[in-house]
C-alpha cells in the first residue's frame, strides 16, 4: 500500500505544473478559449515536447506511461489551469482505442498523436444516445471497395481542431468504428464553443465513403474497447475535476481571509466556516474517488466500471457542491467572468455533462450492485 | 380553512388569463420561455402593454395610478404572468423606488416622477451595493457633500441591475460620515445622464450583462432629489427590504419552471423512453415538486396574512431562502436534463431577436446559462446567510 | 382562500390543548406507556366526553366533524403531547372503514366508538406486505354460515386494546374486510410495545370463524375504502408530526437559549443558528404539506392520493430532519429517554413506518406525475 | 501508487482470519451482528480470548504485552474484527488510559496498571463530561483539594460509558480553580470501589443503560494515583484525543453494517422483489457504498500517512466527521429497509443471553434503537461541530 505518486510521474506533475504557472495564464486561457478551434498549437506542440501527450500511452505503443495514474497526474494540472486543449478527447480516448483496436499500419498513427502531429477525437455519442455509446444510429452501409456513413455525431468535444475522427456506426456486423478525416468528403463540422470554454462540434456524415481500412477492430471488440476507453477518459475528467476543485477551494479560502464584511473576516463566521468544512472534506473523499478509478484502470472490465461508475458519480455530486459553495461563499463576484472561479465553477459542472453524469452513472452503480447481490443469492 | 379562491378571486384570474391571450405575444413569451436575454425594447413594450391596461403599478394606491389590489390578487396575477412566460417587469421603478416616493418623498418628487415610471419615460435603476459593501450593506462608502444648493457624489456603486439602460438611479449615499453607519446614509435620485457618471458593465459567468459597476465622479445633484431627511436613508432602505415582498417566494417562476422542466422531460429519450420514466430522474423531479407544492401553500398563507394586514416578519425570510433553493434545483435538474446538449454556448443565440444557430433542441441553449444565472437568487436581495441570521433572530430570540 | 380554521375546530382545538396540558403530563404518559394495553381507559373516555372522538366522525355518522381540518386539528395536539392512545387507528382508520362500508347493522357501532365504549382497529398489513394494503395473503373460505380466516396480520397498532379488529383477507370474490372480535376463538394476539410507546400486535388468525355477517362492504369497494381510510390516516399522522415537531423544535430553541458553552449560549454560534432555521422552515413547509393534505381529504381520489404521497413524504423527511437535528443541537442530553426530546424525536421517525414511508409515497407520487405526463403527451 | 496490500500484509489478514475461525464464537458473533447488547460476561470473554492470542493491546509497544503492530497492521486487524462482527474491546484502558500511562505515567503506574488492565483485572471507565462541560470540557467543575497525601475529589462526572462495570476510573479534575480553565486540571485515577464514589445508570433513547453519571463526595485519592505533574491535566486529555486514531472512521464498521444491510434487503420483499430491486431503495444504497468506497480509500491514506510517522492534524476531524455520517446513513436504511417491523421495542430481547422473544425477523429488533444509538457517533469524542471548528481553523488559518 503506498499512496505517493512514483518519481517518474511526481517529476511529470511538477513539470506540467511550471510550464502551466508560466505558460497558461488567464491571458493564455483567453486565447485558446477565443480560437475558432478552442485550442493553442503552441500549446500542444509544447505538450507534445514537454511529454504530457507520451504519458499517457504505454512503453508498446510508443509512450511512457498509459496507466490511470499517469493519466491522473496530468489532468489534475490541467485542472488546476482550467486548460481547454483537448487532450481528454485525442490523447487518452481515441489514444487508447487505436491502441486496442488498430492495426498495425493504424497504430502507426499514435507516434504522430505523440508527437502532437496529429489530432484524433472521438465522435460517439449521437442527439437521442444521451451517455450511452451503444445507441448509435448512425448508418455504415458497405460500399465497393468501403463504407458509406450516414448520421449525426453531437458535441463532439476537441471536434473543430481534429485531424481525423473516430465514429462509431451501426453496419450489417454490428457497432463498429471507423477512423475518418475530417476534411473527407461528407462530413460536415458545425463547431461552437461550450460554456466552459472547450470548443465541439456537431458532425454530420453525409454519404461520407471511407474505404475498408479505416474500419477500426472487429465488431466484437468495439464495445469492451468504447467502456475501456471510456474508463480512461473519466479516470481523465475525475482528475481534472480534482485540480479544478482544489484551485476553487484555494480561492475560496483565501477570499475568505481577506474579505471583511460587518468588521469581521468572513471566514470568522462559523457558518461560513462550518460549510467551508463540508467543502474540504468533500474534496477528500473525490480525491480518493480518483485514486480509486485511476488505481483499477486495468482491473477486469466489471470491477473496473464498478469504480468508474463510484467515482463519476461521487465527483460529479462533489464537484456541483464545491461549484454552489464556493460561489455561494464569494457572493456576487464569484459569478463574474473576470474572476477566476468561474472558469472552475463552469468547467466543474459541465463535465457532468461528459461520458455520463451523476445519474447515469448511478443507475449503472445500481445494476453492478445487484448483479453482484443476485449472484451471492445464487451462491 | 379554505384552500380555494373566492369566485371574485377566480373571475379575476379569468380575465388576467384572456388578456394575456390577446397582449402577450408569442414571440414575447416563447423568449421568456426559452430563457433568451430580453432587449429594452422587449422591455418597453411589455411595460407599454401592461400600462395600456393599468395593471402596471401593482403594488401602488389607485389615486397613483396603481390597481390597489390587495396580496391576493397580486398574487394570481403576478403567478398568471409567470405561467403564461410574461417577461418580468422591472422592478427598480415600479416597486422599489415608487413605494419608498409614496410613503417618504416629497409631493413634488411623486408629481414629478411617479407618472414618468407609468409611462416608461424614466427607466430607473438601483445604487446600493458597493465593492466593499455586500452583504454588510451599512458600510457603504459613497460620499455625497453638500455645496450649497447640491451635493457632490463620489464613489462606487456596483451589481446594478440593467443599469446600461436607465434614465435614473437612486442611492444610498454617505451623508454624514462620523456617525454610526446606519445613522449618516442618505437616500438620493440621480439623473444618469449628469456629467460624472459612467456605466461598466460587467459579465456574468453565464455570457450576460446584466449587472454594472456605476461610478461616480464629483456629480452634481440637486438637493431636490434627495429623498425624505439628510441621513435618514438607512430607514427607508430597511422599508422598502421589508415592504412587499409577495414575490419573494419566486412560486410563479419555479411552477413556470417545472413545466417547462416536465415539458423536456418529455422530450428528452433515455434509453429509449422519456426521461420522466427513468425512475432515478423521476424521483428527482418528484421530490422538488412535492417540494413546491407545500412551498405554493406557504406562500399563499404568508399572503392571506399580509391581505390580512399582518406585518411580515422573519417569513419572508423563509419564503426568500426555501424559494430560491427550489427554483435553482428546478434550474439544476433543468441542465441534467439536457444531457450533453447543456454544454454547447453559443452566446449570441441567446440575445433577443438574435440570428445566431444554437445547438440541440431549442430549451437546450439556456439550460446551463439560467443555471449559473440563477445562482444570484441566493445571493442578493439580501444573501440566504443574511436571511438566516435574521430567522434565527427571530426563533431564538438572541 | 382563507387559512383559518373555523371558530368550532379552534375550540376544540384549544379544549384538546388544555385537556392534555392538565392531564398529559410524563407520569401520564409513562402510564399509558407502561399499561399492558398501551393506554389509558381514563384519557379515553375523557376523549370521549370532549367531543375529541366524535370530531373525527361526519354528523351523518354521528359526529360533529370528520373533515380533514378536524382530524388535522385533533391529531397536531395529541402530537405536541406524544400522546400514545390509539385514537388513529380506533378513531381514524376503522371509522372511516365502518362509515364507508358498513351497513345499517354495522354502522351502529359507530354509536359505541364516538362514545369510547368500543374500539375498533384496522388489522390490515402483514410480515410480507410492507406498505402495500392489497398485498393480503390472509384468506377467507367460504363456510356454511360465513367465513374461516386464516392469515397473519404484524404490527397491528392498538391491537392489544381492540374490542374488534377489522381484518383483509383474499377470499374467492377478491378483497374482503371482516369485522371480527378480538376476543374470539382461532385469534391470537401477541401484543408488546413499540419503540415510541405506542403498543400494537401481531394476530394469528387460526381457522377463526366468522358470520357473513361480518363481512364488510362489497369487495368491490373494500381497495377504494382502503385508499380513503388511509388517506385520513395519513392526515391525522401528518397532523401528529407536525405538533411534535413543533414542540421538539420549541425544546431545541429553548435549550439553545439557556445552554452556554465557552462562555455564551449556544444559540449565539452562527452554524447552529443557520441549522435551527432550517429546521423552521422545513416545519412551515410540513404545515403547508399537511393543510394541503387536510384540505384535499374529500377531493377526487386520485387528487387526493397525490397530496397524500406528497405530504407523507414531505413530512417524513422533515421528521427525520427534525430528529436529527434537534438531538444533535441538544447533545448527550438529547439522547436520554428522561429528557422529554427523545420521546419526540422517536415518534417521528416511528411515524415513517405507518401507512407508507417516503420512499414507499415517492414513488407512488412518481406513478401519479408519470401517469399525469402520459395523459397530457396523449391530449 | 499502489492500493494493494503487500504480501505480508495479506498473510497477517489470513491469519487474523483463521484466528477468528477458530475462536470466536458464532453466538458471540451474532450477537453483534443482529445489534444485541452485549453483557459484562460478553466482553470479558472477548478481552481474554485476545489476551490469549497476544493480540489485544494492539496500540503498546510490546515491552508491555503490546502488539507492537504499525498503522497498517492495526487497521487491518480492525477491519477484519469488524467484518467479523467480533465484539469492541472496551477502549478506556486499553487505548485511552494505557497510551497517556506509556507516556506520561510513572514506572510505578505503568508496572501496577497496565498488566492489570491486560489480564482484565482492572475494568476502566472515562471521567472527561461533566452536565455543564460538554463540547467545552476545559469548563469542568470537579474539583480536587489536596489534603496531605491525598485529593479529595467533590463533583460529578457524565456520559460515563459502561461505568458500571468499571473498577477505576481515569478523571479531568481541577485542581487549581485560579488560573485559566485549562491550566489548572488535573489527571486522576480513582479507585470506583473509594467511598463516597456514586454511579447512576443513564437510560437512552433506545432503552439501553451504557452511559453513567458519576458522583465523587468526599472521595480520597492518594496522591500517587496522579498522573504526571499537577495542572497539566489538559496536556495529557489533548494528547490522547490526537492520539491513536486510525479507527476514527469506523470503516470496519460501516462496511459491515453494509454487508448486513445488503443482507436484510436481500430478505426484505417488497411489491414480490427483493428490497434491493426497488430502484428508490437500491439508488439510496448505492450511493451510500460510493460515499463509502472513497471513505475507505480516505481513510488508508491517513493510515498511510500515519505509518510514516506523521501526525494526523485535521484529517482525523475529516475522518471523524464523514465516518460518522456514512455510519449514521446505513443505520437510518436498515431502520427503512425492515419496514413496519421497525416499530416493535422488546427491549428484553435486546439483551445479551435473554429470552424474552422479539417481534418479525431475527434482524429487525435493532433496527431502530441502533439508529438511535448511533445518533451519539456525531456527539461524542468531540462533536462533529467542534471537528468542523478544528478543520476550518488549519484550511482558514483565522
Amino acid at each position: 500500500m503506498d499512496f505517493n505518486h512514483s518519481e517518474e510521474r511526481r517529476m511529470l506533475q511538477d513539470t506540467l505544473h511550471r510550464y502551466l504557472s508560466d505558460n497558461y495564464d488567464a491571458k493564455q486561457w483567453a486565447t485558446s478559449v477565443g480560437h475558432v478551434q478552442g485550442c493553442s498549437d503552441k500549446i500542444w506542440s509544447d505538450f507534445a515536447e514537454l511529454g504530457v501527450i507520451g504519458a499517457l500511452f504505454a512503453e508498446e505503443h510508443g509512450g511512457f506511461g498509459g496507466g490511470g495514474f499517469d493519466i491522473a497526474v496530468v489532468f489534475e494540472e490541467l485542472g488546476r489551469f482550467v486548460c481547454v486543449e483537448p487532450l481528454m478527447a485525442s490523447g487518452v480516448m481515441a489514444g487508447r482505442l487505436l491502441s486496442e483496436l488498430g492495426s498495425e499500419e493504424q497504430k502507426v498513427l499514435i507516434g504522430d498523436v505523440i508527437g502532437g502531429q496529429l489530432k484524433i477525437v472521438p465522435a460517439l455519442e449521437e442527439p437521442q444516445s444521451r451517455y450511452d455509446l451503444d445507441a448509435v444510429e448512425t448508418t455504415a452501409e458497405r460500399v465497393e471497395g468501403g463504407y458509406r456513413l450516414n448520421g449525426t455525431k453531437s458535441v463532439v468535444i476537441g471536434g473543430p481542431s481534429a485531424d481525423k475522427l473516430i465514429v462509431s456506426a451501426r453496419g450489417a456486423e454490428g457497432l463498429q468504428l471507423f477512423l475518418v478525416d475530417a476534411g473527407a468528403s461528407g462530413v460536415e463540422r458545425y463547431s461552437y464553443p461550450n460554456l466552459d470554454g472547450y470548443h465541439a462540434s456537431d458532425i454530420a456524415l453525409v454519404n461520407a465513403v471511407v474505404p475498408a481500412s479505416a474500419c477500426l477492430g472487429t465488431s466484437k471488440a468495439v464495445l469492451p474497447a468504447l467502456d475501456a476507453a471510456r474508463a480512461a477518459g473519466v479516470v481523465a475528467l475525475c482528475a481534472e475535476a480534482v485540480g479544478a476543485m482544489e484551485a476553487a477551494k484555494d480561492l475560496t479560502a483565501e477570499y475568505l481571509r481577506v474579505r471583511t464584511q460587518f468588521g469581521r473576516a468572513l471566514g470568522k463566521f462559523q457558518a461560513l466556516q462550518h460549510r467551508m468544512s463540508t467543502v474540504l472534506i468533500e474534496i477528500e473523499q473525490a480525491r480518493s474517488a480518483l485514486i480509486n478509478v485511476a488505481g483499477h484502470l486495468s482491473a477486469e472490465p466489471s470491477l473496473r466500471d464498478k469504480h468508474v461508475s463510484a467515482a463519476k458519480n461521487l465527483i460529479g455530486r462533489v464537484a456541483q457542491l464545491v461549484c454552489e459553495e464556493t460561489i455561494q461563499l464569494h457572493g456576487g463576484i464569484g459569478m463574474t467572468e473576470e474572476y477566476a472561479l468561474g472558469h472552475y465553477a463552469k468547467r466543474l459542472m459541465m463535465m457532468d455533462h461528459q461520458l455520463g453524469d451523476v445519474d447515469y452513472h448511478l443507475e449503472r452503480f445500481v445494476g453492478a450492485m445487484q448483479r453482484e447481490a443476485a449472484r451471492e443469492a445464487m451462491s | 380553512m379554505d384552500l380555494n379562491y373566492s369566485a371574485d378571486e377566480l373571475a379575476f384570474r379569468d380575465e388576467v388569463r384572456s388578456f394575456l391571450k390577446e397582449n402577450l405575444s408569442q414571440t414575447l413569451s416563447e423568449k421568456v420561455r426559452l430563457g433568451k436575454r430580453l432587449s429594452k425594447a422587449d422591455h418597453e413594450e411589455w411595460h407599454a402593454t401592461l400600462n395600456r391596461q393599468g395593471w402596471l403599478a401593482i403594488n401602488w394606491p389607485e389615486e397613483y395610478g396603481g390597481t390597489g389590489w390587495n396580496a391576493v390578487y397580486r398574487h394570481i396575477f403576478e403567478e398568471e404572468l409567470c405561467l403564461a412566460h410574461a417577461p418580468r417587469t422591472i422592478p427598480f421603478g415600479l416597486s422599489m423606488l415608487a413605494p419608498v416616493l409614496l410613503k417618504f418623498g416629497s409631493k413634488v418628487q411623486k408629481d414629478r416622477f411617479l407618472p414618468r415610471i407609468l409611462d416608461g419615460t424614466d427607466w430607473w435603476c438601483q445604487g446600493y451595493s458597493e465593492p466593499q459593501a455586500g452583504s454588510d450593506l451599512a458600510s457603504l462608502k459613497t460620499r455625497a457633500v453638500r455645496d450649497g444648493e447640491h451635493y457632490v457624489v463620489n464613489g462606487q456603486k456596483t451589481w446594478t441591475t440593467l443599469g446600461q439602460h436607465a434614465d435614473w438611479i437612486f442611492c444610498l449615499v454617505r451623508t454624514d460620515p462620523e456617525v454610526k453607519a446606519q445613522e449618516g446614509i442618505s437616500f438620493l435620485l440621480i439623473d444618469m445622464k449628469t456629467p460624472g457618471v459612467t456605466v461598466r458593465p460587467i459579465t456574468l459567468i453565464d455570457g450576460g450583462q446584466e449587472v454594472n459597476e456605476v461610478f461616480f465622479e464629483d456629480v452634481r445633484v440637486s438637493v431636490t432629489n434627495l429623498v425624505g431627511e439628510e441621513n435618514k436613508g438607512w430607514t427607508y432602505a430597511k422599508y422598502l427590504l421589508t415592504h412587499e415582498r409577495t414575490n419573494i417566494a419566486g412560486v410563479g417562476f419555479s411552477t413556470a419552471a417545472l413545466v417547462h422542466l416536465k415539458d423536456v422531460c418529455a422530450k428528452q429519450m433515455s434509453g429509449g423512453k422519456p426521461l420522466l420514466d427513468n425512475p432515478y430522474f423521476a424521483a428527482r423531479v418528484a421530490q422538488i415538486e412535492i417540494d413546491l407544492m407545500a412551498m405554493a401553500t406557504t406562500n399563499l398563507r404568508m399572503i392571506a396574512k399580509a391581505a390580512a394586514g399582518q406585518a411580515p416578519g422573519a417569513e419572508s425570510s423563509m419564503l426568500k431562502i426555501k424559494g430560491t433553493e427550489i427554483r435553482q434545483a428546478i434550474n439544476d435538474l433543468t441542465r441534467r436534463a439536457v444531457g450533453r446538449y447543456a454544454m454547447p454556448f453559443v452566446s449570441e443565440a441567446l440575445d433577443s431577436g438574435a440570428n445566431a444557430q444554437g445547438v440541440g433542441p431549442d430549451y437546450a441553449a439556456a439550460a446551463s446559462p439560467s443555471y449559473f444565472n440563477n445562482r444570484k437568487l441566493s445571493i442578493f436581495g439580501g444573501s440566504n446567510e443574511i436571511q438566516r441570521n435574521i430567522i434565527s433572530k427571530a426563533i431564538l430570540g438572541l
